[in-house]
């Protein structure tokens, strides 16, 4: 059985429909790649996952239980945390704070264990844990926000676009920790404008298009998928 | 001027200005965990005017028990009002002014309230500390001084858990962005409404504390409403600290002011140097630490 | 039977003032009432039926205006009383007589600006009246219980220094001013001159400024009973050593209930309205009461009284707006509150002969009537 | 911009002038003229506000002190200086614009809604106090009487007089005004102003750097609509003919100014309008229940920032545009 | 030698504490596009900031065609030919996406008719008509960063400053912004600056790279010649052994 399955779900934005009956599911320490056109409704996907945003109809499940009418709040309590688009830290805190946030539903001891260890694979930040977070720059932010998602030891974590505004080398960096939780168990479903890249690393990928799932399997599937190729993999030839 | 007519202008000044505090901070903590600037504020503080009414004059209970259970309807009240009518609209995409706009209705439709229920007549409260301190040629009744002395404590109290506890720094976390709350699990509604509650506990100290000297009417909280507001942004907005500070700063302007001018130019003094502040400060007196 | 008129009434039903206008209404209606019961004070011996309609002011201008069009369009009054509290309102209504040719004539208010108003053009305010006496009424008695006072050694005149805290009204301003234009003539300072809002209850800046100033007759002036009882109050915690005496506010039976005890030995103006000293005061608070469950206050009375002028005037002339005018200026009539007549100016006379202006004292909690001498009750103390 | 004008906002305009001018046809009495006179007052008053409430989002709450400016100094020109009111209404206007600017510079520099909310409150509580408190000229809240009516004017054999008393007059008078200032303020917003306050609303930072001068932006709408507010009350001073300070800049007047705004519509353009004829009518039809007024005042504000926080112009609009998507959304 | 379009001498931005830029020079040939490189909090959006007026320096001096620009409001500066995209995007929500992009025209006095079908024809070039009539608050984070650009070029600039234009937005979209960027450079001459991580994109379009870390200038040169560069490689690009 999935640990997350969104099963035929459909979304509105006041009288617009922006997802369709989408189904997608993540196992237990699977690592799943999202992929679309802007607005496709990727972002869309992790919100409703995180029940940010309600579906209006199908439904959310996970480890088997049905989410509908359930808090948002459920889910980190079961060990599942969300890195938000557009950042959306908390501006006027410390960083340092912001990062504890993210440990809201643990213990003192466990949170301070795992402060530590974000640290540890994001030293980037131990520089500015005293600043405000709002007026980090954009990369910053992005990092703080991964950090806070890290925090929660979640068993899974949703990332959406979770290297943008990176450095390459950051990219790397973010890219090894994603892999490296991974292979600790934590399931992940992400979604990241290279496809290259994401479904490389990924075990299962989904294109999106227009609401809709268009595509779905392995990562090496969607890799070789004529499609994909065509349409995702053909940059480097036109860009230079 | 004398010194002991200085000193009492002085300690006129702090009292008034410790409720223009109670008041403000109760605003301003609403405001800088919500964001949302509190229009109804001054209604709290009507209706706890009339609970302590009902309960310590009418019903004859002792004081301590009378305000007990003032503060505790007040901060269900305050509970169930933020639930009803402001919480809704937080989830909505300009709710800044939606909330402006609803809690100013809600002000104009509580005060008519109170007047179609109790009519529009000043209810008298006996004061509830007899005694009047004579050092000199100063004469000050113990009711004012346990306003400033308890106005003070309370605040100090509100000050501690927000900036010491965990508490606190959950409604901070809240104040800047409920979702990204959520989404760390924190029950941001929840935190929104402990706010609003802690504020309108402030509300109903001040109506305790101040009805014996006002007398409980309808539009007890409108004056102060306003004053509230201008500690409020004087003080640095949001800022709780900011604006206890300028509630005291407001309360001597005013006192000193009447000394000086007919009292009739009180308020105008009042105002006019809040706007002359805006002009040379725009960010407030004191940049107190936000919230 | 004659056919039945409709008068218009204005008043503030809403609002702030809403109590004094639902007394207003109250005592207009049961005039009405026993009017058309067949016991009015009838002129003729055919008196026609009465009908009245009371319009809400809300206590402001515009308001009174667009009730004054409504009662005229819609109701076809032949005649309107009000503002039955208002100076301001009384203002902006009185130019209605002119432009609708009705007769206009007012209850209570006392603004002396009314009766200026109404000089600086009597032609093209014939048809109003004003049915309450001048505010200069207040500034005279005041002035002249003081003289007397002074005069016979009740009280030392000191360093001659006046001071005031009035409520910011046309009510306490003008009273201030009158009271201060008559001690200045004898020789008085006024060293202070506190202007407050209808219903502040702190008064304590005013009281240290009041105190600074050490004035020898400190006058207040409030409508609104508990910033009265508020000052009562403080002025007594403050313990400031002068002569008070009080305007208007201990006139409301809840000001004694509240500040009995701490008022002890205050003067004030003007005690018109003292059912237990008056028996025909108390026959008509016993009817107020039987008709709807309070006794009466000033306000019952005053609107009694100038109903009262109305129906007879209309008794008399009938509806033609001229001479139904004329006849309210006739009047010559004993009410409630003392004798009615009209002066120059379009009000009510005050004075001695007329509707009188007394001064009263709390002495041992309850109120004395201690000048003009004629009408005392006690000696001051 | 469709969201603020609807489709055609100059014809919606004709079509109401022409019910304008078909009112005094009807046979109506002096009452109900008075009434939509007031209306038509209050209706100007409201757009004018919103210029800065909605259509800028500027969050001010003290425009009744430009309607009191606007309406104490044409009458105080026109009664000292014995000036016709038809030249002092725009002094009166310029000095709520010129009130405006003023009180315009310290916060436009501040991008706070609550230091504009407040600040403007506090600055209407002046204005109502210092009007009050000047008793020497203004008589204070006695009320400043003696206002002169505008200068009847000949049409033909009839001659048209105004003030209270002679409604036809006071209704034509009004009427032309509405006209005038909404059409004004219908081309001047249709076009770039209209836009450029738009952009300013939702983005201070991406406006300056598109070009925008801020300040100048946000002082002009705050000068237009002063002047809009001052003109409907330098219009209601000479038509009433007496004033007092807190009848006029009183918590009432911005209350129920509030409410005609937000059930009409904030940032609607002719939302204003359809509250102001709502809240008109209704509060005299209510003058039975006057103690309700104010109540229900309350509760409307309340009642439509939940259910309909566009107001009636935004329902209106709400309707057709859900059937436009319903058509066509499938498609995307 | 061509003139530069703009240079930055000697800008030092401090921030409290913080040094965002210390003693940073820049020379911006005319015509030719820059690119900025640096990794995160190296202090590349706040240079932006300085260039178009959001920030005011510390100290130091940005002279734009000739002309000491230090003292001007962002609003003066784009009159005077300077515009950018915001890395986390600024849409006037309230606005459908055609007339964010007329605001741009308006701003500098294009008539409302001529601004409309101008705008309509730069939403078409970002690949935004199918939301043209759509309110722009609704647009998702690859929309945004398209609206950004349509705005930026409507306002024709000489000058046009892309922080992180590419980020989010969905690759098979990007060869046409690209291409939309190339043909405005060479039809119109305009001098581009930009912040960009996605190394394909800045080696289609950049001639010219500064290098910044820690707020200083480490590298400068042509593209090629700084990608290469030693430190770029090991701290931006994250190459070798680390
Ligand atoms: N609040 C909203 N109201 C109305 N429509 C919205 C709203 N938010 C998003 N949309 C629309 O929903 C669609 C999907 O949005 P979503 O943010 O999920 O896209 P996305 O796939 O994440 O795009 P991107 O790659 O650009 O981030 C878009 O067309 C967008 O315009
Ligand atoms: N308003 C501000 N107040 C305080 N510090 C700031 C402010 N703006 C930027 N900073 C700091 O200045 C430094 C440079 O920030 P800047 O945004 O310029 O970096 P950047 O190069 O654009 O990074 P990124 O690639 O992550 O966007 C950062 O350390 C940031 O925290
Ligand atoms: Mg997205
Ligand atoms: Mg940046």
């Amino acid at each position: 059985m999935a640990m997350l399955e969104l099963e035929n779900i459909d979304v509105h934005y006041g009288a617009t429909q922006v997802l369709w009956g989408v189904s997608i599911s993540v196992g237990a320490g699977e690592m799943v790649a999202v992929m679309g056109p802007n607005g496709s409704g990727k972002s869309t996907i992790l919100k409703a996952a995180m029940g940010l945003k309600k579906a209006s109809a199908g439904r959310v499940m996970l480890d088997g239980e049905d989410l509908r009418g359930k808090s948002a709040t459920v889910r980190p309590q079961r060990r599942m945390s969300i890195v938000l688009e557009r950042r959306r830290l908390f501006p006027r805190m410390s960083v340092r704070e912001n990062i504890m946030l993210g440990a809201y539903t643990r213990t003192g001891a466990e949170a301070r264990r795992s402060f530590d260890w974000v640290l540890d694979i994001l030293p980037e930040i131990k520089g500015h844990l005293n600043a405000t977070a709002g007026k980090l720059s954009g990369g910053q932010q992005q990092m703080v926000a991964i950090a806070r998602g890290l925090m929660a030891d979640p068993r899974i974590l949703l990332m959406d676009e979770p290297f943008l505004g990176l450095s390459p080398a950051m990219v790397k960096n973010v890219y090894a920790i994603m892999q490296m939780i991974n292979a600790r168990g934590v399931a992940i479903l992400f979604n990241e404008q290279n496809a290259k890249m994401s479904f490389a690393m990924s075990h299962r990928g989904y294109l999106l298009e227009g609401g809709r799932v268009a595509l779905s399997g392995s990562g090496e599937q969607m890799l070789e998928h004529p499609e994909v190729k065509r349409v995702y993999l053909g940059l480097r030839e036109e860009a230079s | 001027m004398s010194t002991a007519n200085f000193l009492e202008l002085l300690i006129n000044g702090l009292i008034t200005g410790s409720i223009y505090a109670l008041v403000g901070s109760g605003i301003a903590l609403v405001y800088g965990t919500t964001r949302v600037l509190n229009f109804a504020h001054g209604e709290l503080l009507m209706l706890a005017g009339y609970l302590i009414l009902l309960f310590a004059v009418t019903l004859g209970w002792p004081l301590l028990v009378a305000s007990v259970i003032t503060l505790a309807i007040i901060v269900v009240l305050g509970a169930g009002i933020q639930r009803l009518t402001i919480a809704p609209l937080l989830r909505r995409n300009d709710w800044a002014f939606q909330v402006v706009a609803a809690t100013i209705g809600l002000s104009i439709f509580l005060q008519s309230g109170a007047q179609l229920i109790w009519g529009e007549q000043f209810q008298a409260v006996p004061y509830f500390f007899p005694g009047i301190v004579v050092i000199g040629d100063l004469r000050m009744p113990w009711q004012r001084i346990a306003i400033c002395l308890i106005a003070v404590a309370v605040m100090a109290a509100c000050a501690i858990v927000l900036y010491r506890t965990k508490l606190g720094r959950i409604i901070r976390a809240t104040a800047q962005d409920a979702e990204a709350a959520l989404a760390v699990g924190i029950p941001a509604g929840l935190v929104h409404t402990a706010v609003f509650s802690i504020s309108a506990a402030l509300a109903g100290v001040a109506a305790i504390l101040l009805s014996p000297l006002i007398s409980v009417n309808p539009w007890m909280g409108t004056s102060y409403l306003l004053k509230g507001f201008a500690v409020v942004i004087l003080g640095g907005l949001g800022s709780f600290g900011g604006a206890v500070a300028a509630g005291f700063l407001l309360g001597l302007i005013e006192s000193f002011s009447v000394a000086f001018a007919p009292s009739e130019w009180r308020d105008v003094i009042a105002f006019t140097f809040l706007i002359a502040v805006i002009w040379v400060r725009p960010n407030g007196l004191f940049s107190g630490r936000e919230a | 039977l004659a056919q039945e008129v409709t008068i218009g009434a204005i008043g503030p039903l809403t609002g702030p003032a809403a109590n004094t206008g639902k007394a207003h209404k109250e005592a207009l209606e049961l005039a009405v009432k026993e009017w058309n019961e067949g016991k009015g004070d009838y002129v003729s011996k055919n008196p026609p039926k009465i009908k009245l309609v009371m319009e809400d002011s809300n206590s402001k201008p515009e308001v009174g205006i667009s009730a004054a069009q409504r009662l005229i369009t819609r109701d076809q009054v032949k005649m309107i009383v009000g503002d039955t509290l208002h100076s301001h309102v009384t203002l902006a209504l009185m130019e209605m007589a002119p432009q609708y040719n009705i007769p206009i004539l007012s209850a209570e208010p006392v603004a002396s600006a009314i009766a200026d108003k109404v000089m600086s053009d009597p032609d093209k305010f014939k048809l109003f009246w004003k049915g309450g006496y001048n505010s200069d009424g207040y500034g005279i008695a005041v002035h002249d219980f003081y003289a007397w006072a002074f005069a016979n050694g009740t009280l030392v005149p000191g360093d001659k220094k006046i001071a005031f805290v009035v409520e910011d009204t046309d009510y306490g301003i003008a009273n201030a001013k009158k009271i201060g234009e008559l001690f200045e003539k004898d020789g008085w300072t006024v060293v202070a001159t506190e202007t407050v809002p209808t219903v502040t209850t702190d008064f304590y800046p005013q009281l240290s400024k009041v105190r600074d100033a050490d004035p020898d007759v400190l006058v207040s002036v409030f409508t609104v009973v508990n910033s009265g009882v508020a000052f009562v109050r403080q002025l007594q915690e403050q313990a400031l050593e002068t002569s008070h005496l009080a305007i208007y506010y201990p006139t409301k039976p809840e000001f004694m209930a509240q500040a009995a005890d701490i008022a002890e030995g205050m003067y004030w103006a003007a005690l018109q309205y003292a059912p237990e000293l008056d028996p025909e005061q108390k026959a008509f608070s016993d009817r107020i009461e039987a008709e709807y469950g309070t006794p009466a206050n000033y306000s019952h009375a005053h609107a009694f009284c100038t109903m009262e002028i109305a129906l007879r005037a209309i008794d008399t002339a009938g509806t033609e707006p001229e001479a139904l005018a004329k006849e309210i200026g006739a009047t010559d009539y004993d009410c409630l509150l003392g004798r009615i007549q009209f002066g120059e100016d379009h009000a009510i006379k005050a004075g001695a002969d007329f509707v009188p202006v007394p001064v009263a004292q709390i002495q041992e909690g309850k109120n004395q009537l201690i000048w003009p001498e004629n009408v005392a009750s006690a000696k001051p103390k | 911009m469709l969201e603020v004008f609807g489709k055609r906002p100059f014809l919606l305009l004709l079509f109401y002038a022409a019910l304008l001018v078909a009112v005094p046809f009807l046979p109506l009495n002096d009452y109900v003229l008075h009434i939509l006179t007031l209306f038509l007052i209050f209706a100007v008053f409201a757009t004018g506000w919103n210029l800065t409430l909605g259509i800028l989002g500027l969050k001010t709450l003290g425009h009744h002190a430009f309607f009191a400016m606007g309406a104490y100094v044409s009458a105080l020109v026109a009664f000292y200086g014995g000036v016709s009111p038809w030249i002092t209404i725009w002094i009166g206007a310029l000095a709520a614009a010129l009130s405006g600017i003023l009180i315009g510079l310290p916060i436009l520099r501040i991008r706070s809604m609550p230091h504009v909310a407040i600040v403007t409150l506090a600055f209407a509580e002046i204005v109502r106090l210092v009007f009050s408190n000047l008793k020497e000229i203004t008589r204070g809240e006695l009320g400043f009487w003696g206002i002169p009516p505008f200068d009847p004017i000949q049409l033909g054999d009839v001659t048209l007089r105004f003030g209270i008393g002679n409604a036809i007059g006071s209704y034509a008078l009004a009427a032309a005004f509405f006209l005038a200032v909404h059409l004004a303020l219908l081309i001047f917003m249709t076009s770039r102003p209209g836009l450029t306050f738009l952009a300013i609303k939702d983005s201070e930072t991406a406006a300056e750097s598109l070009g925008i001068h801020l300040v100048t932006w946000k002082l002009l709408a705050f000068a237009v609509s002063a002047a809009v507010v001052g003109l409907s009350g330098a219009i209601y001073a000479h038509y009433v003919l007496i004033l007092t300070p807190t009848s006029v800049a009183g918590p009432e007047m911005l209350i129920t100014l509030l409410a005609m705004i937000i059930v009409g519509g904030v940032g609607r353009f002719f939302g204003p309008i359809y509250g102001a004829l709502l809240l008109t009518v209704m509060s005299e039809a209510l003058r039975e229940v006057g103690d309700y007024r104010m109540l229900l005042y309350g509760a409307l504000i309340v009642v439509f920032v939940f259910i309909a926080p566009q107001g009636i112009a935004g329902l209106a609009w709400r309707r057709r545009r859900s059937r436009k998507v319903a058509a066509t959304d499938p498609a995307t | 030698m061509l003139a530069d379009l703009l240079s930055i001498e000697k800008v030092t931005v401090a921030f409290g504490g913080i040094v965002a830029l210390k003693d940073v020079h820049l020379s911006v040939r005319d015509g030719k596009t820059t690119a900025i490189l640096g990794p995160n909090g190296a202090g590349k959006t706040t240079l932006f900031n300085v260039i178009a007026g959001a920030v005011s320096p510390t100290s130091g001096t940005v002279v734009f065609q000739g002309e000491d620009v230090t003292a001007q409001s962002p609003s003066k500066r784009c009159h005077f030919g300077i515009a950018r995209t915001f890395q986390i995007t600024q849409p006037f929500g309230g606005l459908t996406v055609l007339e964010n992009v007329m605001v741009a025209l308006t701003a500098k006095a294009t008539p409302m008719k001529q601004a409309r079908a101008e705008a309509a024809s730069y939403v078409d070039f970002v690949g935004l008509s199918a939301k043209a009539d759509d309110p722009a608050r609704v647009l998702s984070t690859g929309q945004r960063k398209r609206l950004e650009l349509a705005r930026a070029l409507a306002t024709k600039p000489r000058l046009l400053l892309l922080d992180e234009v590419t980020g989010g937005v969905d690759r098979p979209s990007i060869p046409e912004i690209l291409n939309l960027i190339r043909r405005m450079r060479e039809e119109r001459g305009i001098t581009i600056v930009v912040v960009e991580h996605n190394m394909e994109v800045l080696f289609g379009l950049a001639d010219d790279a500064i290098f910044l870390n820690r707020g200083e200038v480490v590298v400068t040169g042509t593209m090629a010649a700084v990608a290469e560069h030693d430190s770029v490689r090991r701290i931006y690009l994250g190459d070798g052994d680390a």
